[in-house]
């Protein structure tokens, strides 16, 4: 316990900053952006505390509460163990990145901020409380601002309507950006409903009316209704994480949303997805865990193989990156369904370099796109001489994502394939494996046609980043190889985390 | 007669009211369906009062009487509104508002 | 203190109005809304202060947590409706003011009879005070031929519905012999088939005040014709009364029996959110469209009553003051913004995030609440009713809700694409009366405090609840 | 002895962190050039030093890099032995004479590029480096991973070349395939015995507690050896790898990094003997490596490619060598090869920078233009044919002797064959280029003291080394008395076939070709194999990923959007309900209740 809450200043920093926005900045650019600026940096430094002052042996830490709701057991209550320290860290990360990535926005700026800022207070919420309902209350918080940022900040793509369906996509506009927000926006509060009612199944069935975590941690539940519960758990969640064939919001809304909303979206919040499924799927309820990590694991490979299939058939370079990440959720996914130390302590490990390489994609998107305005691969080439920095990122995101030692997407692929091979379903390694194989053929196809080969015709003249948005290169950068070299420095907390969590699972 | 055949009675009444009030195109014509309607369910209080030997029934009949004439007063004051500024009554052209 | 104390006062509230509009001429008439006003001030601090404790007329009029908890709903929400329509534009309206309150206020006098009333023959009684004068009410506007097409309908399908429920009770009365509602719930032991059937027609009737699906049909017509201060009143106060009146009846005293009513009223529940969602997908007349919202409102609000326990009860009553504050101040925003641009059509909207930043986050703030989002009142409207729902084990009707607010999101998403996404068509802000301005702060202030902190009035309304069973 | 190994290792390391951290030392070019040369020079310097110390026993050192709650999952480490050291000298050596000779090679280059160049030298340094003191195979893995990084990003030095970028990319993908092999198989390996310690796993197999059934994992491990070490079918990206600068293509296609799969066998050799049916299938597959290359490089007139199809030739030499479980034969041909083939690349880089052509139908009567250069491309030549006393006669005749005391006859009668090919494509390229009598265009010289250097150096060794080998008796293979005789005869007749073909034109090419018909033309096609991988490449995967991008945006979403277009569509159907005349919402009404009825009667 300190006294400090040090929890809430994170989690809450960016939302008095979204309100300090709202009502003092009007009409002043600059100050916007600095208020962002510091608002996440104050989260980020003292989420960068709470990581280095992490103790593994100490389970729950930086612990706070305060009832909110007594009659019904509802309490804010906050604190830290090894599962989500490191993604309070990679929230920090991406949206101290996102802001410097996203400096030149300068439409509405003031409401761009505001509700950007407002969204990732949501997203540290839920890594951090440990309160069910307040959790999911969240939970909504991350998810509702993207309609707003994606349909006024957005941009629109071009689908032809074509098919079978053809009549639906256009009775449903598919392409634009109106229609990538609402379906994102929808999607994920349909697999909200779903996570709702495993919350409540959890609280009347544990009976001690309270909705802590702690309390259901404390609470075997009947093996039946883990079943179902972890079931809708994972519908619910898996929605969020992009699991097959759910995950067709996760091409458009990254695709049509501006770049430091696809960053903070692929980036963080489709591990929030994940994470509800180890902390409240396999954590609470390991026995349902287990009676579905057959489904749960073939259709992560699913996610993997037809991922990586699907980003080498794209055309529009945002799309690539948002199926890479369906893509490499699976493996995350895979990592948990697996159920092993490796495979879990992979896939924890899977999110943040995910994380953190699939931010570093999107923001390079960004720059591309602010800089050449198309994102059609075929129309680019060369554009390496005039932004080598740009391409270098790009190179080695690509890098991180075909799983290449060195770079932190190695050891999380790595582990999960050894947890893989030790699961109850050894063949899981040979999909996953081939995906990484994919994702080489498609990654550095889309690096060479951009950045190499002969130049491009009818392209105004190119530059490479500069101030602000180098910060965000390079931030994410270093974080990408620093924890690939020393993956120990993740992977303490982690194990400390799924100490519990294994133990859980024994029979 | 038992209690029954009163019962059966105001049920009569009762469906030959709501057959007016679906059926009859011009608003006077239905209004005097739910004045049939009304007085079904009078009978059956009154018959219900005189079974269950209680007054209550008499009183709740009286009550309705008096509402019947207050919402037929309200709804021929409506039609007269509708025929002042469509000049019909027929029901069947009072779809302004519809979907 | 005299159980009537409240009742009494809009008594006399409505002789005031009366002799101010008989007396005071063309001057008087025009005061009589904001006499009105201040009289319903009284009466709502009286509401806060005064205890009216107690039963009269031997048990057919009681005075209990329940009455007071709505009663204070029903002032409330008329206060916000008068004030609102005190901004009403127009020569037409103004002569005939007096009217206009006096009919509303003898509603709201229905209305406080029937949150009182144990005895079947007061309920009816009090069930017509309050209805009848809504007919005439949503013909007002009565050279509008839309307004009293509307008004016929409404009067058409509420007298059926009124003749069904009066047909209903008719078989109550024969099976239990008395009108006492504590004997009719004693009654229902043994589940006698003509008493069921009674009570089902009670339902039907209720059905359609409330505007359960397939009785809703009057709503989106009145809706859309009658004037929006007026409409925003009656989406929310009427409605509160039928619930209340539901509880005294169906689940009051009931006991063991109250299971019976549990699956139909959730399949009740289940098609009016189906439904009410549904056909609200197409609309692009924003009344219209909030009038089929609330109807998948009233849906939800059927899933707590389903429940059939006293914290479904409670969460009803608790959905139904967040659902007061969201949708007056919902269609509040829709008249000024009508007003302003002469359509209600959803193109009224386009853009206002820009013209008038404030006013798009106060409908924000409503279309979110009405959408069951976090940190504003709707939210745990929705949360606690589904709630409810889980305990009695009606996981299914949690899904089906929980899957169908996600339709409903579409539609509220729609207004807010209007609103923030989509370019203004002309520059400057929209005018916005003082009296409506304040009405929309009461509206947004309800929403976003019951949002932040939920706990007392859920508090209030478990009380409330908890003698029902 | 570890903090020397270190210098060895970091040295290159730190060369390369400096230039990636610093801008403005990289865009300085020659200031970048000399850092990463220094740091190479030193590591040199201290391989050496490391070398000249009789080594008594092999030295483990590791640290925990991925800990688990039992123990490190995995370490990394050091891992250093008498093969290893040797390993390590050739790298450095060759490393720091290719950085020196790039110098002068790029000097064309702006100083941005050459920075870029000389960090890309310095990180493969430090991978190749790193993977030949991997103690476990993870480690060896990762550096793996990190030298085919290298390779890819030096390929594509000229990334505005398209055929560059193919070049590249393509080398990353085939390599990237056997390493799916690779990865698969030490994680089965690691399943099966818990460890991925080299030193746990010697000491298994010497105590032959190694768990049965290995055959697949061993199998699978090997697969990254193909891709690395370009054997059949996954060669086909080494020659396409010429597209790269040339000291690059001395340095890791031909020295070092395309042998590190040999590199890998050899010291995985106790695990691979426990599995005989995947050391056979390793001495065939090489074999018949060895012999497909080699006559492909005879109709190649690339010089650049001829050498590189050379390489793959000899890269299934030692493949075939450790396969016939002669992992020292193999590793002692990987290293003569090593300085050999180094020295013929950079050769042929001088004489690319001389004439500014790789045709060798362009050059002619070189020899006497470039005096030094053509001496020394001899030496290479005749090392890499196998003439005694060179170091090639020496390492090439105990790969033979080898598979042939492996009872390895179809294999053999290939080698065999392979060194008479050999010996005639590179006498050919001799024959036309630098002598005949053609007239090169421009006036080529001998390229500056900064590239003869290395040059001589490179001569001098695989002279020298093939000296000590006729002095002390060749590595320990108890040859058959016959063979090198039957070697060198062989080697004269393929030296003989080019001499009167391309020489004295006794023979028209012509007409041998024609003789050769059907084998000719598969030749010129390489033998489709090319074909064959782009067709899947295009085919397979891109046909099914287009596929797949159809069935997800049309089918999967097209189902979303299918539901939610019907949602729509029953609010429009439902509205209709609504159909605005006042009996109609009286029959609603009556329906509901009439609903509600039959509702209680269903549940009660």
């Amino acid at each position: 316990m300190t006294s400090v809450p040090v929890l809430s200043i994170v989690t809450w920093a960016p939302f008095v900053g979204a309100l300090l926005i709202m009502f003092t900045a009007r009409q002043r650019p600059l100050a916007v952006r600095l208020i962002a600026a510091t608002a996440t940096a104050i989260s980020a430094a003292l989420s960068v505390y709470v990581f280095l002052a992490f103790d593994p042996e100490a389970g729950f830490q930086f612990y706070e509460k305060l009832p909110l709701v007594p009659s019904l057991g509802v309490s804010y209550e906050l604190g830290v163990d090894g599962l989500n320290v490191l993604l309070v860290l990679l929230t920090s990360i991406i949206i101290v990145a996102g802001v410097f990535a996203s400096w030149t926005v300068t439409v509405r700026s003031q409401e761009f901020y505001a509700l950007l800022l407002a969204l990732v207070t949501g997203v540290y919420g839920v890594f951090v409380s440990l309160d069910l309902l307040v959790f999911f209350l969240f939970y909504e918080l991350a998810v509702l601002p993207m309609y707003l940022l994606i349909g006024i900040w957005g941009s629109s793509g071009e689908v032809r309507p074509r098919g079978l369906f053809a009549w639906a996509f256009r009775a449903t506009g598919v392409g634009t950006k109106e229609y990538a927000a609402m379906k994102l926006t929808l999607y994920l509060l349909f697999g909200s409903a779903f996570i709702l009612v495993g919350i409540f199944a959890l609280y009347v069935s544990a009976g001690n009316a309270s909705f802590s975590f702690l309390d259901a941690e404390m609470t075997a539940f009947d093996p039946a209704l883990q079943r179902w519960v972890f079931l809708a758990f994972y519908v619910g969640f898996g929605i969020l994480a992009g699991i097959w064939p759910l995950h067709t919001w996760s091409p458009d809304g990254h695709a049509s949303a501006p770049t430091a909303v696809s960053m903070l979206h692929a980036g963080v919040l489709m591990k929030l997805g994940a994470y509800g499924i180890v902390r409240l799927g396999i954590e609470l309820l390991p026995r349902g865990a287990s009676g579905w990590a057959s489904l749960v694991g073939t259709i992560a490979c699913l996610n993997i193989v037809y991922g990586a299939l699907a980003a080498m058939a794209q055309r529009d370079l945002k799309y690539v990156i948002a199926y890479s990440s369906v893509s490499h959720m699976g493996i995350v996914m895979l990592g948990a369904a697996t159920l092993t130390e490796a495979g879990l302590g992979g896939a924890l490990f899977q999110m943040f370099a995910h994380g953190i390489m699939t931010g570093l994609f999107f923001a390079l998107v960004g720059l591309v796109y602010e800089k050449a305005h198309s994102r059609e691969i075929a129309r680019m080439g060369g554009f390496g001489r005039a932004m080598p920095g740009i391409a270098t990122a790009f190179t080695l995101a690509g890098l991180s994502s075909l799983g290449l030692p060195a770079t932190a997407g190695f050891v999380a692929e790595f582990m999960t394939f050894l947890g893989a091979w030790r699961s109850a379903h050894p063949w899981w390694l040979f999909p996953a494996v081939a995906g990484t194989f994919l994702t080489a053929v498609y990654i550095l196809r889309v690096a060479k046609q951009i950045f190499w080969a002969a130049a491009a015709p009818d392209f105004p003249p190119l530059a490479d980043a500069r101030g602000p948005e180098w910060v965000a290169l390079a931030l994410l950068s270093f974080v990408l190889v620093f924890f690939g070299m020393l993956p120990a420095l993740a992977l303490g907390p982690i194990e400390s985390g799924l100490a519990p969590v294994l133990l859980r699972l024994l029979p | 007669m038992g209690l029954r055949m009163y019962v059966l009675l105001a049920a009569a009444v009762f469906a030959i009211g709501l057959f007016g009030v679906t059926t009859r195109r011009n608003a006077v014509g239905i209004l005097l369906g739910i004045e049939l309607m009304l007085n079904a369910v009078n009978i059956n209080f009154v018959a219900f009062a005189r079974y269950n030997a209680s007054v209550a029934g008499m009183v709740f009949a009286l009550f309705t009487i008096a509402i019947t004439v207050a919402e037929i007063a309200v709804g021929l004051a409506i039609v007269i509104a509708i025929f002042r500024v469509r000049k019909t009554v027929d029901a069947d052209h009072l779809d302004l508002l519809k979907g | 203190m005299t159980p009537f104390a409240l009742e009494i006062g809009v008594a006399l509230l409505m002789l005031i109005v009366l002799g101010a509009g008989l007396i005071g001429g063309d001057g008087g008439r025009r005061r009589t809304g904001a006499i009105t006003a201040l009289g319903l001030v009284v009466l709502v601090a009286a509401a806060f202060t005064l205890r009216p404790w107690g039963s009269a007329g031997g048990g057919a009029f009681v005075s209990d947590r329940l009455a007071r908890f709505a009663k204070r709903l029903f002032l409330g929400s008329t206060l916000i409706g008068v004030l609102a329509s005190l901004s009403l534009p127009g020569e037409v309206f103004r002569r005939r003011a007096t009217e206009y309150y006096l009919l509303l206020l003898s509603s709201l006098l229905g209305m406080m009879v029937l949150a009182s009333a144990r005895d079947l023959i007061l309920l009816f009684v009090a069930f017509e005070l309050m209805s009848i004068p809504l007919y005439a009410l949503a013909g007002f506007r009565k050279r509008e031929p839309e307004a009293v097409e509307a008004a016929l309908k409404f009067f058409l399908v509420g007298t059926v519905s009124s003749a069904v429920m009066a047909y209903g009770l008719s078989f109550v009365y024969g099976t239990a012999a008395t009108t006492a509602l504590p004997g009719v719930a004693r009654a229902l032991e043994g589940q006698p088939p003509l008493l069921v059937f009674g009570l089902l027609a009670v339902l039907a009737g209720f059905g359609f005040k409330i505007a359960a699906f397939p009785f809703h049909m009057w709503v989106p017509d009145t809706y859309e014709a009658a004037s929006t201060p007026f409409v925003a009143w009656l989406s929310v106060a009427p409605k509160a009364a039928g619930f209340v009146a539901l509880f005294r009846i169906f689940l009051e005293g009931v006991g063991d029996q109250v299971t019976l009513w549990m699956p139909i009223i959730a399949a009740l529940a289940a098609v009016t959110i189906v439904g009410g969602n549904l056909m609200a997908l197409p609309q692009q007349n924003v009344k219209r469209l909030l009038a089929y919202s609330g109807i998948a409102h009233i849906g939800y609000m059927l899933v707590g009553l389903a429940a059939v326990s006293a914290s479904g009860t409670a969460m009803v009553l608790f959905y139904l003051v967040a659902y007061v504050f969201a949708n007056m101040g919902a269609f509040l925003v829709v008249e000024v913004v009508a007003r302003s641009e002469g359509t209600e059509h959803l193109n009224g909207f386009r853009g206002l995030a820009q013209r008038s930043p404030l006013l798009a986050v106060a409908m924000l703030l409503f279309l979110l609440s009405l959408g069951g989002i976090p940190f504003v009142a709707g939210f745990w409207a929705k949360l606690y009713v589904l709630w409810a729902a889980a305990e009695a084990g009606l996981y299914w009707l949690v899904l089906l809700g929980a899957i169908l607010t996600v339709v409903a999101l579409f539609y509220y998403l729609v207004i807010a694409r209007r609103m923030y996404i989509d370019p203004p068509t002309r520059p400057e802000p929209i005018p916005l009366a003082p009296t409506m301005a304040l009405c929309v702060i009461v509206c947004v202030l309800g929403v976003v405090v019951l949002g932040l902190a939920p706990s007392p009035l859920v508090l209030a309304a478990l009380r409330a609840a908890s003698r029902l069973f | 002895m570890t903090s020397l190994a270190l210098a060895v290792l970091g040295l290159p390391f730190l060369a390369f962190l400096l230039l990636a951290l610093a801008p403005p030392l990289r865009r300085h070019g020659r200031g970048a050039a000399l850092v990463s040369i220094a740091a190479i020079g030193g590591s040199l310097a201290a391989a050496l030093r490391l070398w000249l110390v009789p080594l008594e026993a092999t030295v483990v050192r590791r640290w925990e890099w991925i800990p688990a709650e039992d123990g490190p999952l995995v370490s990394v480490g050091l891992y250093i032995d008498p093969v290893g050291l040797a390993m390590l000298v050739l790298v450095t050596l060759v490393a720091f004479l290719v950085q020196v000779y790039s110098w002068a090679y790029l000097e064309g280059e702006t100083p941005p590029s050459l920075g870029r160049y000389y960090t890309y030298q310095s990180l493969f340094a430090f991978s190749m480096l790193g993977l030949v003191l991997a103690p476990n195979f993870v480690q060896m893995l990762i550096f793996w991973e990190l030298v085919g990084l290298c390779s890819y990003l030096l390929i594509g030095f000229w990334y505005d070349r398209p055929a560059a970028a193919r070049a590249a990319v393509k080398a990353f993908w085939t390599t990237r395939l056997g390493d799916v092999g690779f990865v698969t198989g030490i994680v089965l390996l690691w399943r099966a015995t818990g460890t991925f310690d080299f030193t746990a796993l010697f000491a298994a197999a010497a105590a032959h507690r190694l768990p049965a059934g290995l055959s697949l994992t061993m199998f699978l491990i090997y697969l990254g050896a193909v891709g690395k070490s370009a054997q059949f079918p996954l060669h086909i990206w080494l020659p396409d790898a010429m597209e790269g600068p040339t000291p690059v293509s001395a340095l890791i296609h031909a020295a070092t990094m395309v042998a590190a799969g040999v590199f890998m066998v050899t010291r995985a050799f106790p695990l691979f003997a426990a599995t005989p049916p995947v050391l056979g299938l390793i001495a065939w597959v090489g074999a018949f490596t060895a012999l497909l290359a080699a006559t492909m490089a005879c109709v190649e007139t690339d010089i650049k490619r001829v050498l590189a199809y050379s390489t793959v030739s000899q890269l299934g030499y030692m493949m075939a060598a450790a396969g016939a479980a002669a992992p020292q034969a193999a590793f002692f041909h990987l290293v003569t090869h090593g300085l050999f083939k180094a020295l013929l690349f950079l050769a042929a880089g001088a004489v690319i920078h001389a004439v500014g052509t790789n045709d060798i139908r362009e050059m002619g009567r070189l020899f006497y233009a470039l005096p030094q250069t053509g001496t020394v491309f001899l030496v290479g030549t005749l090392a890499l044919s196998g003439i005694w006393p060179l170091s090639g006669f020496f390492s090439k005749e105990a790969v033979l002797a080898a598979v042939w005391n492996a009872r390895l006859g179809v294999p053999f009668a290939m080698l065999a064959l392979t060194a008479l090919l050999t010996a005639a494509y590179m006498f050919r390229v001799v024959f036309l280029a630098f002598f005949g009598d053609r007239q090169p265009g421009g006036h080529p010289h001998d390229a500056p003291a900064v590239m003869a250097v290395p040059l001589w150096i490179l001569a001098i060794l695989t002279v020298a080394i093939g000296v000590r080998g006729a002095l002390t008796g060749e590595g320990g293979q108890s040859a058959p008395r016959w063979l090198p005789a039957v070697s060198l005869a062989l080697a004269a007749a393929g030296i003989g076939v080019a001499l009167v073909t391309y020489q004295l034109r006794l023979v028209s090419p012509a007409a041998l070709a024609r003789a050769l018909g059907p084998l000719d033309f598969m030749a010129r096609r390489r033998y489709g194999l090319d074909a064959a991988a782009a067709a899947v490449y295009r085919g397979l995967v891109f046909g099914l990923s287009r596929l797949i991008g159809w069935v997800d945006r049309y089918l999967v979403d097209g189902l979303v959007n299918v539901l939610s277009a019907w949602t729509l569509r029953a609010g429009d159907r439902l509205r209709r309900i609504q159909t605005g005349r006042a009996q109609d919402y009286v029959y609603g009404i009556a329906v509901g209740f009439l609903l509600l009825l039959i509702a209680s009667q269903i549940w009660r």
